[in-house]
């Protein structure tokens, strides 16, 4: 009970900060906390980053594996997204297998790259019908201060853009590295009393009740949006929230994905 | 998306002779199961949805209660046979997110606070599916919920639009899902204009995007009134056959 | 404890008005509620079947797949009948992996059929020793109202009578009708008292401590049986309950299944 | 059933050289556990069954506690190398619906109102099995659910008939099962020739049927004896050894 | 809490028999309790044996089957070793996928195995890169009073040794008797208070804080060791239990597994 | 291990160049996370581990407190990518004994009496293994706890010995681990000489069995001083920037 308590004062506390213009930790209602990328940090991962957004830390792996193609799709490589919310990293995580936030945080993250076209899977394919290239990104939460998928769709996009293709461990022949062919970027929203916020920390995320993901890409297109929350948006707000994504999306591209040719 | 790219617009009209703004067929049967407190047969052209509602009643273990409302669950499942290539029984990744999406749909309308401590469960069954399985599944759960006489805000009413061969198009069907460059399910209070459920894979532009977004609150719009069409007739035939 | 005594007094009025030779809803003791069977409603499945017994109501589906050939069994078909107690269909279901009840259910289905002899499995080879026919067989329970069992076996032998080989699909060429032999139908019966009771509803049913479900063919040949429940049967009262449900399978199948050559 | 059709019978005989009637050799050894408040090793020809009790004892998680009566669990278990091919580890279908029936089979004795609130619980080892190997398992449960104290009204009995090469016979072994035309598993009270068990499957006229129920109850009686003086000789010993 | 108190008592006791130089049953502290194995009692496996120390009782059982062999070691058979804490043989053990325990008691008897090189591996391969036998080595308690690992690493070589390699089932030829090199034979010590004392039994192994398991070859070499328990061990006292346990092993080697070559 | 027989020390040195004593080198972060109460991130060569630590905090479900001493729990756990093969997510059967024998490893130093009713979590994720992760996972576990202000009676630090090409050395790669005779991980208080894990595997003689527990507690012992050293500049960098 007493837990419940100070969560309300809390709740309470970030709405009344919000209603006078002010987020908890000083920041504008449009700007991110300050962001990291690392790659290459994992040298059994073909390709890897750690990104840091404000005390949320988030590791993303990439791995490949020759696997058999699906009948449907014989000359495709395979492309799985996973993420564990291993409970070291908020005391709010539990043991145990994939729940429902864990399964949404790939998923999403999952369709932003392949709403995208991001990997060429047809390029993975190693002997149509018989062999192709299975990639697992692995999405691994360090530290959970809030916005995981934004740091997790940033992670999945910056590893693969250094993801080698390990051809020399399998006693195969053919590209080494993967071609990476757009930069799909999420940018995540809440909605508090009448004002948007983007890339909400902990406190904030548990006091809204509506979330907007919005996953777009270098031209500008979107190739995701999740939803999620209690309780409802108005067009004209999801509307605004998606411009706001976009261009966010941009700005964290151009800065921490721009030296890569995509 | 894009297994094979075929023709999916042929003279302004799609494969199955629909308009880009026409809904498939829509069916409704409220009341239909006994044992339920409240249940919807919804179809949606080929779909085939069968909601249940339980409740309120009491949780457990009761440690998952909530002193302050009743706790909502929604579990989507599709039939092994409702699909082409025999679906294994037991939930997978897929469904355990159609089912979150889909409870917070329905959330905002829930008058949860009317009743600690309680279950309200929803249970949605796919017995068959051809794209837009989701949408229909809230629909009938919507109405089951009502039926169930779970006190509501409203209505919610859930569609969805996409795009193929390079036009908007409102409700695809598998094959277009299947061949069509992007699919975007939408929930909303039609009421109110309050999306509840927002979803969106494959790639569109902003415009589209909106575009696609009104659409669907058209398209909400006449689900709306054939959920209140079919509450009603049920309420009245009920009341007319002296029936509770 | 509330509901246990309500339970205990339904107990006790179905007791009394059985001894007074009545059931609940004015059958008489070997009367079936009203069966409808509807055929062909998932154009997804190979074949199905909507059965309804009173407001008993459960849907079957049978798919079939090219598969492996058992090592032991290499001309032949598989055969794998699943039953899931849906909890749409009860509030006494739970969600789960399947329990003892939808285990049961379901091997009883199946042995009736494999008893039979209903599917000749091995017109269910496709190649010798790689690749056969696995037919499934799913038991989807809708409402559950009482005797899951004879509505489960009826929809399963019901939904077979009507199943199409899906040859074009996997491109695969042969006979398109599945080939049935026979037609397993199941009767299941209740003492309560010193009565046998047919077909029991669900207050009967959780009134009743001994259940037996009696499965025959076309020749009056019986091809299961399946005593559940906590009570004990004398051999009299088995003999007379077999006999019954072997007539009473003959008129369900003359009724339900009679348009149908087998 | 039937993978390929060899003689089951050969000159009146079965292959293995009983008489139609005849039951496999059985062995009983109660006690043998030490752990156990009551167990029982029962040989039924090849099949090795090792009954384990614990019980009247507290159940838990407490929400799983009937308040006016014992709640019995039964679990019926292949050891991995029990058979020819290894057996995977854990329950699966077919030990499912064996340990329901199984603990069916036995409920009607037990007097289980004596002791509300506890559990009884009885986990079954097939170490080797030759087909009747639920029979052989019921067998050893009941005479080591009397080993362990637990009030009963009798013992349960429990044998199997089949049909082999067209002949209602008793008992099947794994050869006669695979190859033979039906299987009938029976357990009964003796003493009252009351029936806690029946599962049939593979093909039976109605007479075929019920002479193969007569062949049971005859063999159930036998077994019975055996069943009482093996518990009788372990009393006794027990007195005369000065045990407790 | 009456069952706490029980046990605290049942600790002292045990406690202070040892400080006065005693065992709860009479024994020497480095004195087995009475020892039997009894081989080849499973005619369904490729090899058993029956072990009993005291009122222990282990029943082992060893299948194999054709598999396909790991892809880094083509021309190698497969070694699977498996424990399940059957809940008939202790009150203690529980209905449920493997614990913590049983797979600990399956990796000690498994390393023991391993390490001592007791299987030729190479000798079971099939066909390289194809099929190799696959070993199931399945430890089944049937009976806990304490001290199951020793008893299950006795049953495992025991049945090892007497193993049939079943290729006639198969309709394969070759050797029939498996190839074993070497006869690991586990000893287990615990410490209470200074004393170091052999093959607890089980009111000694409750009383215990630390175990160490000592596996070790006909050589003298050792091959797995495993501590256990929640306190520490001094070098100087594993040092001793090591040899304690090198010369105990000698001892029951010979005594059971002595008429056998190895 | 000896996959096929390949030089694993050339010359009186090893593969990477060190010495049969030598460790390889060591990071020690402390309070590297935000969210745990205590954390650590510990480098071993190739070996990236992170220790989170929660607690005391209420242990739930209820039932499975301790009326006595706080319960502790270790989760050893392996990132899918951390190894060349992808890691399938969930515990495995290694996993599972990893972590018991690393929560033992710990269990003596914890006060775990100050604390009854409550839980102790010790979460270690492996991020890069290559072989020792027991035991720099085991290291990092040991400062988190500090870290996480848990009262101890002291540190406990861990290496593993083994035996390559006929030689006992210090603290194996995965090179040689795979290629080696024998691998015998330990952990210790080092002040107390108290060893609180020792497993083996593979093949020593007595005496190399001696030798290499020498060698593992001199090298504990040169841990320890390196886990001391990264808490006391944690601490005095905290108080310095007057953090608490």
């Amino acid at each position: 009970m007493g837990i419940e308590v100070m969560e309300d004062i809390r709740k309470d506390y970030v709405y009344d900060l919000i209603e006078s213009g002010k987020r908890v930790d000083g920041r504008g209602f449009r700007d991110y906390r300050e962001i990291s990328v690392e790659r290459d940090i994992i040298n059994k991962a073909e390709g890897s980053a750690l990104v840091k957004i404000g005390d949320t830390v988030v590791l993303v792996g990439v791995k490949l594996e020759p696997g058999t193609p699906f009948s449907d799709a014989p000359n495709k490589g395979i492309l799985m997204t996973n993420a564990e919310l291993r409970p070291g990293a908020s005391p709010d995580f539990e043991l145990g297998p994939p729940n429902e936030n864990s399964v949404e945080l790939a998923r999403v993250v999952d369709r932003g790259i392949r709403g995208s076209e991001a990997i060429d899977l047809e390029k993975l394919c190693i002997e149509e019908g018989e062999k192709v290239w299975m990639t697992f990104i692995d999405i691994h939460p360090l530290d959970n201060d809030g916005n995981l998928v934004d740091a997790a769709a940033l992670g999945a996009i910056a590893s693969l853009l250094n993801t080698r293709i390990p051809n020399d461990r399998y006693e195969l022949t053919g590209e080494d590295t993967l071609s990476i062919r757009d930069t799909p970027v999420a940018a995540t929203m809440i909605k508090i009393g009448e004002s948007i916020l983007v890339d909400p920390n902990l406190y904030e995320a548990n006091a809204a009740t509506s979330k907007l993901t919005v996953i777009s890409n270098a031209d500008g297109t979107i190739s995701g949006i999740q939803k999620s929350g209690t309780d409802g948006l108005k067009e004209e707000e999801i509307a605004e929230m998606v411009e706001i994504g976009i261009e966010k999306a941009g700005e964290i591209r151009k800065k921490y994905l721009g030296d890569i040719e995509a | 998306m894009k297994e094979e790219k075929i023709e999916l617009i042929k003279d302004g009209k799609r494969l199955d002779g629909r308009d880009f703004e026409d809904l498939r067929p829509i069916k409704i049967e409220v009341g239909v199961l006994k044992r339920a407190d409240g249940s919807c047969y919804f179809e949606l052209g080929n779909n085939k949805a069968l909601a249940a509602v339980y409740g309120p009643r009491e949780k457990h273990p009761r440690h998952l209660q909530d002193a302050k409302t009743a706790v909502v669950t929604y579990r989507y499942n599709m039939a092994p046979f409702s699909v082409d290539d025999r679906k294994r029984p037991g939930p997978d990744r897929r469904s355990v997110e159609v089912s979150k999406v889909s409870r917070e749909s329905l959330d905002p309308v829930i008058l949860k606070e009317y009743y600690p401590k309680t279950a309200i469960d929803v249970y949605v069954e796919l017995l068959q599916s051809d794209a837009g399985t989701r949408t229909a599944g809230i629909n009938a759960a919507s109405v089951a919920l009502a039926a169930a006489g779970i006190p509501m805000r409203d209505l919610v009413s859930s569609v969805a639009v996409g795009k193929i061969d390079g036009e908007v198009v409102l409700d695809l069907n598998a094959v277009e899902d299947n061949h069509g460059e992007a699919d975007m399910p939408v929930a909303m209070v039609a009421r109110t204009d309050t999306i509840t459920m927002l979803q969106m894979d494959g790639r569109f532009t902003k415009d589209e995007f909106e575009r696609g977004l009104k659409l669907a609150k058209k398209a909400c719009h006449e689900i709306y009134e054939l959920q209140r069409t079919a509450l009603i007739e049920k309420y009245s035939k009920s009341v007319g056959e002296g029936e509770e």
